[in-house]
């Protein structure tokens, strides 16, 4: 075999030989550096590292009460938008996201008007198999009408199975929510995204395109309405004090209300911070403080504005209602879900059973 | 004369420390190895044939899956390899940030490579925490870039699927602040450590002859001595515009690929400071190709390789011109270095297979694809 | 844990000792959850992280990998588990002593994930051993990986020492083996059936989560979407494959059968 | 840096071992379709090598050459048109661009000659090959499949073994 | 323990036991205190052990489970005991089960003449160090009986390393032993502790040195290389890192532990913990002192002993709790850096640790009994024995003369050993390399 030429140049830099030194004889010196980086470690370990600069302190999150800093790109689930204002969903079911999703984990059927029986820009079921989703985001990315979004919720274990093909009334949620996890990354979007709404709203009739769990809310919100317009009354005021406290107890709570919770306790948290970096920032020099710190104080901002803004929806919403939603039927369902099951076990019995011939001959 | 029986010992596939689920059975002698049979495919997940059904696009997120740990390495040579088939330009600043995610990649990889090597000499955790500690925070920048931790999925055919926000460049920059804290501290740890030498000198020697007869790439192959590096044999990206030096070993052994790998780490900062230095700003052109989703390339086929953390990483595409590859082979760099594994090992003791393995610096997901 | 055992209550309403000696172990298995050194896939990655410094399961009192699944009481299958190695993870949860428990992190350990298409990728380690907790993601946080561990230690603080699978008069033996699949030319297979072929639906019913009660696994559960799962049959899917690139099916008529190598 | 164009390599081989290079017709990959646009036809510029004499030229490129990093084997199965065609990749351990040989073998008889005791980097793209798609590479030491089990039957990489999964349902779009 | 019960019931109350009956008492006092002090000893351990390398990781450790994760250990402790108990098939049933007793009885033996306080001997014996180190040796033979009877070739493997490394380095830990006995002159544990009173110099070398209980061995050089070597061998003994092979994880799964589970398994962990704990007992004795420490003596001297029946019960109680303060605070400063050095190195190959136990540990621990001898003859020697250039020296001449030489011997011996070694490694890997090319 010919000698391969090693003298090589290279363009812009240098062939280096590493430093092995390994013919020094060694009395125990290497060891004791060793133990001092460690002992270093160990020292420093009294104090919390929370900078990218340092490498000593102790590193860890205390996760369950310490939460991550998630950043706003984050992208773990998929869920779908629906608006707080109409209750209309984004998702008009054009497919994009169910051609494009790698694993081919997304399935959905489009609306039908049940009066003409033609297709609506909404979507009936939306289907997400959560257990096979590779978090991807394409979904996301290809979505023209911006309806389905990665959500940062990534405490989603459980000990059923069945419960990771997730359904659209669990992949609901509020613009307001995706709006007070990714602020800067809605608000790109928000403009055309609402428009677009605005235009497919038009083409939806009756009820179909809202979120299911505000349906029977709106459907009576519109009937009163439709009967204020039709009686004589112009001092109706729309506006109404805030919710009586009993109903909101009975119900469960509602996705607004959870995302205005969360948003609040963020807020509060993100004011805690900021509050405890504003007096050292005051104190010393204001040159030295980090950048992160501003950051905060600027999010924490926003974040406290979205809630406020959240609060106030959450109030007018269960006021514009007057009464608590009732569950869907959940007979019903049950009763389908439990024909299908029992449908797909006569098929894996059949293919069992074929397979058990295909043996025998 | 004393009769000796050779034994046959099964390592793995489920055995703790060989990087994932891999398989070899080792004839020993004594505690002398004489002969290894690598067992592969506990982790065959068909990603070649289900690459071949899907479209180009789809294709992005499975190759983060390859080397798991260096998605963003995978992501720039698939996005090359679509790119030269369907003749796609991609603007200067994407070719920056690519370079910039792929040599902290580079970092990241090396970082946890030397800690699992070291782990497999049996420390308890110690290097591979430290490094596990830089891993995460470069796993926060890519969280912040690309929206995932692991599997980033941030390229696409023609530019990265969006800019850098802002806060990155700033975090980025105190990261650089840690880093040299880091790799001078690993040193100290690690370098001149009686216990190190004598696991790793002489140990899994791999001349530079035949490691070249044996198509080994990466740390292993600059272990041996032979400069060869993608990036510098056939630049590509932006990868001429930057200073650099290409590290060797001298022997061949483990601690040659060991001090091979933490020399990178500082080449690659010094890449990553060339990349903030010359980094054009965002009104070069646009960096978020929403417009390339499908890509439907002419007939014909094409290969792209880039210095991938553990060697070169080639993709291989043949286009039937429909939207979905015709035939997409990887070449991937661990299971090419495993070629010499048996050679490595044959004459050592059993404790050092591991050791020389760990050396390698495998995953298996890219080994079994 | 739906219906409750009368005697228990009585028990419980009598006197405290047997609660207490039931929290009292309830508390010792939730707070020494010793996990296996066992990795598979990229999930492992994401595994490592969370044992060490900036996630740190230690303070669960989990840090302790253990090499042998005898002395495990955890199994994280972390990542996609194949058929070739399907077996051997059986095997290892055959040997871990009781109580033991699952965590199936990820997508692919829970149903195949996005490789679930392929030919040799198991669609759920469900199908062949119990999971005490499933966790989604590709990969998971570890973050959500120590929500899964917390997950796990309230299902164990639910367990009553008198009921649970592993004491108590069952008629199965304590560790009630699961059978280990074997490789066959078309698949896994149990006891020479085939089980999980190449091509089509496995056919098997995924092991309920010990915790709960008659959930199956993910199948969607609508009239109008069916996921395509066709059935294996070689000389059907042979001349599909063959029309689809318009080949007379002549020319490879025999491509299924092995050509017979020898060993050198 | 060697750089060697693919018809340089083409005269050199053809210099060196006259009866190594075949002459391939361009290749369709699909079954034309009725109507629309013609896909086009493959025809890669790279040379052909016989497969009786792709270790002698193999070797010229590795020995006189100096191509001595052999980089890839990968193989692709033109169903329609009924071949294996093997991509051979090699590059100069002092950079510079590859070079490409390419085997054609019907698919009925795939038989290639091994590299591997000549060269031991081509070991597991052989066995690789041998196991995903049914190439047979004669002399190869230890040729077993080395992703499947050995019970496997059926070589799954080739277009026709049976898929499964709503992508294959689809069909191309 | 015994004194003291004789002097409250009999002096005190006056109650007038037969002393066979205060024996009886006296012993099954202490036994229960052995039986729960070990296990307890065992559990802090565990947890301190957690702790301590978590923060040197830069993490935290257990700290969930309890205030601090104080009762973490516990919680193991009981998931163990319910965890179910597998026997292999193919195993030895009654071999299987008696391994590990077998390994942790020999350790709990062991505490028998560990001293924890002045006068808190369990049991004196005149020779009370062969005893230790005589029992501690049975352990190896359980550890045989465990890999065995498993019927698994990774245990086979992993208790033939633990076996060959625990007899081969027992050599280099009793030589240095010897050093240190032949400077006291005694085997008895007791008598080595009180050779160590006095402040860095011992009293007994060199009278007339004030006695603040920190003579120690440590401070002398013979002392200072016994002490290195022992806890060298120490580590070994006790398989920690660098010399963890028989459990190494990434070679051999878990060693002869393999195929235990439940509470057999977590006998096996005891056994190691309290092994650990009473080898870093025995170097705190033996070359810091024990229980010696400022004030201790002093406390003593005025406590009920057998010389001193008359002296007060309080003190008793002070010294006892000074002595066992200082006791285990050394112990847990010794387990702090085996801990340490388990954060910062990886282990050792099985043939480089008997290379480096034989070629290394035993030459040096030989050249420092030469040291000792040294020692010996010129603090100790007279005319009588033949001693004749030391005659007419103060003792503070003579003690300098015997510091400088040994420490000049130490040292050389030391560096030529360095040398000799790194020549011989490097041989070893030429010759090695040589058969390599040969049969490739």
């Amino acid at each position: 075999m010919m000698e391969p030429p090693f003298e090589i140049e290279i363009p812009r830099g240098r062939v280096i030989e590493v430093q092995r030194d390994d013919s020094r004889v060694r009395r125990g010196g290497g060891l004791l550096r060793g133990m001092a980086v460690i002992w270093k470690h160990w020292k420093e370990s009294f104090r919390l590292n929370r900078s990218y600069s340092q490498i000593h302190g102790t590193f860890t999150i205390q996760y369950p009460e310490e939460k991550p800093r998630i950043p706003e790109a984050y992208r773990n689930m998929p869920i779908l938008l629906y608006d707080d204002e109409t209750g209309h969903e984004l998702c008009t079911s054009c497919f994009q996201c169910e051609r494009i999703c790698p694993p081919q984990v997304i399935h959905m059927t489009q609306a039908k008007d049940p009066a003409t029986g033609k297709p609506v820009p909404a979507v009936a079921e939306f289907i997400i198999e959560y257990d096979a989703c590779m978090s991807c985001g394409f979904c996301a990315e290809v979505c023209p009408f911006d309806a389905i979004k990665m959500d940062h919720e990534f405490e989603l274990s459980t000990d059923d199975h069945a419960q990771l093909t997730v359904h659209k009334a669990q992949l609901n949620r509020p613009i307001s929510y995706y709006a007070s996890i990714a602020p800067t990354m809605w608000a790109e979007v928000r403009e055309s995204a609402l428009k677009k709404l605005q235009g497919n709203i038009r083409r939806r009739p009756d009820v179909i395109g809202i979120a299911p769990h505000l349906t029977e809310r709106i459907a009576a919100r519109r009937a009163e309405l439709a009967a204020q317009a039709a009686a004589p009354s112009p001092a109706a005021e729309p506006a109404s004090p805030p919710a009586p406290s009993a109903p909101t107890e009975a119900r469960k709570l509602t996705p607004e209300e959870k995302a205005a919770k969360l948003a609040a306790i963020r807020a509060a948290k993100a004011a805690q911070a900021g509050d405890g970096v504003t007096p050292s920032a005051e104190g010393g020099t204001p040159a030295e403080a980090p950048p992160a710190d501003d950051k905060a104080a600027r999010l924490a901002a926003i974040r406290a504005a979205n809630a406020a803004k959240k609060a106030a929806a959450t109030d007018a919403a269960p006021a514009a209602t007057g009464e608590p939603t009732t569950p869907t039927p959940a007979d019903d369902k049950a009763a389908r879900l439990a024909a299908i099951r029992a449908a797909n076990a006569a098929k894996r019995k059949q293919a069992a059973d074929s397979v058990d011939t295909e043996e025998g001959s | 004369m004393l009769q000796t029986q050779e034994l046959q010992v099964n390592i793995g596939p489920q055995h703790p420390s060989t990087h994932g689920v891999f398989r070899m059975l080792v004839t020993v002698d004594g505690e002398t190895v004489v002969d290894l049979k690598p067992v592969f495919g506990y982790l065959h997940r068909n990603h070649e044939q289900i690459a071949e059904a899907n479209t180009y696009l789809q294709n992005m997120p499975y190759t983060d899956r390859l080397d798991y740990f260096n998605s963003m390495a995978n992501n720039h040579a698939y996005a090359m390899a679509v790119e030269r088939l369907a003749g796609i330009e991609v603007p200067e600043r994407a070719e920056y940030i690519r370079v910039l995610m792929v040599e902290l990649t580079r970092i990241l990889n090396h970082a946890s490579a030397v800690g699992f090597m070291i782990n497999d000499m049996g420390a308890w955790q110690t290097p591979l925490a430290f490094g596990m500690r830089e891993r995460e925070k470069i796993l926060d920048l890519f969280e912040m870039a690309s929206g995932a931790r692991l599997m980033c999925n941030y390229f696409r055919f023609g530019g990265v699927a969006r800019d850098l926000p802002p806060e990155f460049i700033p975090n980025l920059r105190e990261l650089l602040v840690a880093l040299p804290a880091y790799i001078d501290e690993l040193e100290r740890l690690l370098r001149d450590n009686e216990i190190l030498l004598q696991r790793a000198v002489g140990i899994g020697i791999l001349p530079r002859e035949v490691a070249l007869s044996y198509g080994v790439t990466g740390p292993v192959l600059r272990g041996s001595g032979i400069p060869y590096d993608v990036r510098k044999a056939e630049p590509y990206s932006v990868y001429d515009r930057f200073d650099f030096d290409i590290p060797i070993g001298k022997v061949g052994d483990v601690y040659d690929r060991f001090l091979v790998r933490i020399e990178e780490m500082r080449q690659s900062k010094r890449i990553i400071e060339q990349v903030l230095e010359q980094l054009p700003d965002a009104k070069g052109g646009h960096i978020n190709p929403k417009a390339r989703q499908n890509v439907r390339p002419p007939v014909g086929d094409a290969y792209a390789r880039i210095e991938s953390p553990k060697g070169e990483l080639g993709f291989y595409l043949v286009s039937d011109g429909s939207g979905k590859p015709y035939r997409y082979k990887v070449r991937a760099p661990s299971f090419i270095n495993l070629t010499p594994l048996a050679d490595m090992c044959r004459g050592y003791k059993v404790a050092d297979i591991v050791v020389i393995l760990g050396s390698i610096d495998i995953v298996m997901g890219e080994v079994d694809r | 844990m739906a219906e409750i055992d009368p005697t228990q209550l009585e028990l419980e309403r009598q006197g405290v000792l047997l609660t207490t000696v039931n929290r009292f172990y309830n508390w010792g298995r939730r707070s020494s959850i010793w996990p296996m050194a066992f990795g598979l896939a990229c999930c492992a990655i994401e595994m490592m992280a969370f044992g060490l410094s900036r996630y740190d399961v230690a303070r669960f009192g989990a840090e302790l990998f253990r090499a042998s699944p005898r002395q495990a009481d955890l199994m994280i299958v972390a990542g996609t588990v194949t058929k070739k190695m399907a077996p051997q993870v059986v095997r290892l949860y055959n040997q871990m002593a009781e109580p033991r428990y699952v965590i199936s992190m990820g997508a692919c350990a829970t149903s195949g994930g996005p490789f679930r298409d392929g030919y040799n990728v198991l669609r759920g380690i469900d199908l062949l051993i119990p999971v005490d907790v499933y966790v989604p993601g590709c990969p998971p946080r570890p973050e959500a990986l120590l929500h899964a561990l917390m997950t796990l230690q309230e299902q164990i603080d639910r367990q009553k020492l008198g009921r649970v699978r592993w004491y108590g008069s069952s008629d199965k033996p304590q560790t009630s083996d699961f059978p280990v699949p074997t490789f066959g030319a078309k698949g896994l297979e149990i006891d020479g059936k085939l089980v999980d072929p190449v091509g089509g639906l496995p056919l098997l019913s995924p092991y309920t989560s010990p915790s709960h009660g008659e959930h199956r696994s993910g199948q969607i559960e609508h009239p109008e979407i069916v996921r395509q799962f066709p059935i294996m049959d070689p000389e059907v899917e042979l001349e599909n494959a063959l029309k689809a690139r318009g080949v007379a099916p002549e020319i490879a008529a025999d491509d299924l059968k092995r050509s017979v190598v020898n060993d050198a | 840096m060697p750089e060697m164009s693919p018809a340089e390599l083409r005269a050199r081989l053809a210099a060196a071992l006259p009866d190594a290079l075949v002459d391939v017709a361009p290749l369709a990959m699909t079954p034309p379709p009725a109507h629309g646009p013609q896909p086009g036809m493959f025809h890669p510029p790279d040379p052909f090598v016989h497969p009786d004499h792709l270790v002698a030229a193999a070797l010229f490129v590795r020995d006189t050459l100096g191509y001595a990093l052999l980089s890839d084997i990968a193989v692709v199965d033109y169903l329609y048109a009924g071949c294996f065609e093997l991509v051979y990749r090699f590059y100069h351990p002092s950079g510079g661009p590859g070079i490409v040989l390419r085997v054609r073998v019907p698919r009925d008889a795939p038989q290639v000659p091994s590299l591997t005791p000549h060269w031991p980097a081509a070991n597991f793209h052989e066995r690789e090959a041998f196991d995903l798609f049914g190439v047979e590479f004669v002399g190869h030491p230890y040729l077993r499949r080395i992703y499947m089990w050995d019970e496997f039957e059926g070589f799954p990489m080739r277009k026709d073994f049976p898929r499964q999964g709503d992508k294959y349902l689809g069909g191309d779009e | 323990m015994y004194d003291i019960l004789q002097a409250l019931i009999n002096g005190t109350f006056g109650w007038g036991w037969p002393d066979w009956l205060i024996y009886l008492i006296s012993s099954l006092v202490v036994v229960t205190i052995i039986l729960v002090v070990a296990p307890l000893q065992m559990l802090f351990f565990t947890y301190y052990e957690r702790r301590v390398i978590a923060r040197m990781q830069d993490r935290i450790g257990p700290n969930r489970v309890g205030p601090e994760g104080i009762w973490q250990p516990i919680a193991d402790g009981v998931k163990m005991f319910t965890k179910e108990d597998i026997v292999p098939e193919a195993a030895d049933r009654i071999v299987h089960f008696l391994a590990p007793c077998v390994v942790v009885a020999p350790t709990i033996l062991m505490f028998a003449v560990v001293p924890w306080g002045p006068g808190m001997t369990p049991v004196d014996l005149p020779t009370s160090l062969l005893f230790f180190f005589a029992v501690s040796s049975i352990s190896a033979v359980g550890l045989m009986m465990a890999g065995w009877a498993s019927n698994n070739k990774f245990s086979l493997l992993g208790a033939m390393r633990a076996v060959a490394q625990m007899v081969s380095y027992e050599i280099p830990a009793v030589l240095s032993l010897i050093a240190i006995v032949m400077i006291v002159g005694s085997l008895s544990i007791n008598s080595i502790i009180e050779y160590q009173a006095g402040l860095l110099i011992s009293n007994r070398d060199l009278p007339g040195i004030p006695d603040l209980g920190l003579g120690w061995f440590v401070f002398t050089p013979v002392g200072f290389v016994a002490f290195i070597a022992f806890f060298i061998a120490a580590l070994a003994e006790g398989e920690r890192t660098p010399f963890d092979i028989p459990e190494a994880d990434s070679e051999i799964v878990a060693g002869y532990m393999t195929e235990y589970s439940g509470m057999k398994f977590g006998l096996f962990y005891l056994a190691q913990y309290v092994l650990n704990f009473l080898l870093c007992a025995i170097t705190a004795i033996l070359f810091f002192g024990g229980w010696q420490g400022p004030g201790v003596n002093w406390l003593y001297a005025q406590a009920i002993t057998p010389t001193n029946p008359d002296g007060n019960g309080l003190f008793n109680v002070l010294a006892g709790a000074l002595g066992v303060f200082y006791f285990l605070l050394k112990t847990y400063i010794f387990f702090f850096v085996m801990v340490w050095l388990r954060g910062a190195f990886p282990r050792l190959r099985i043939d480089q640790l008997m290379d480096f136990g034989w070629k290394f540990l035993i030459p040096l621990t030989l050249a420092n009994l030469f040291s000792a001898a040294v020692w010996v003859a010129f603090t100790r020697w007279g005319a009588a024995e033949g001693m004749l250039i030391t005659v007419g020296w103060s003792p503070v001449l003579r003690w300098l003369a015997a510091f400088i030489i040994t420490l000049a011997i130490n040292i050389g011996v030391y560096l030529w050993l360095t040398q000799v070694y790194a020549a011989s490694q490097a041989e070893r890997r030429r010759v090695e390399l040589e058969e390599l090319s040969a049969t490739l």
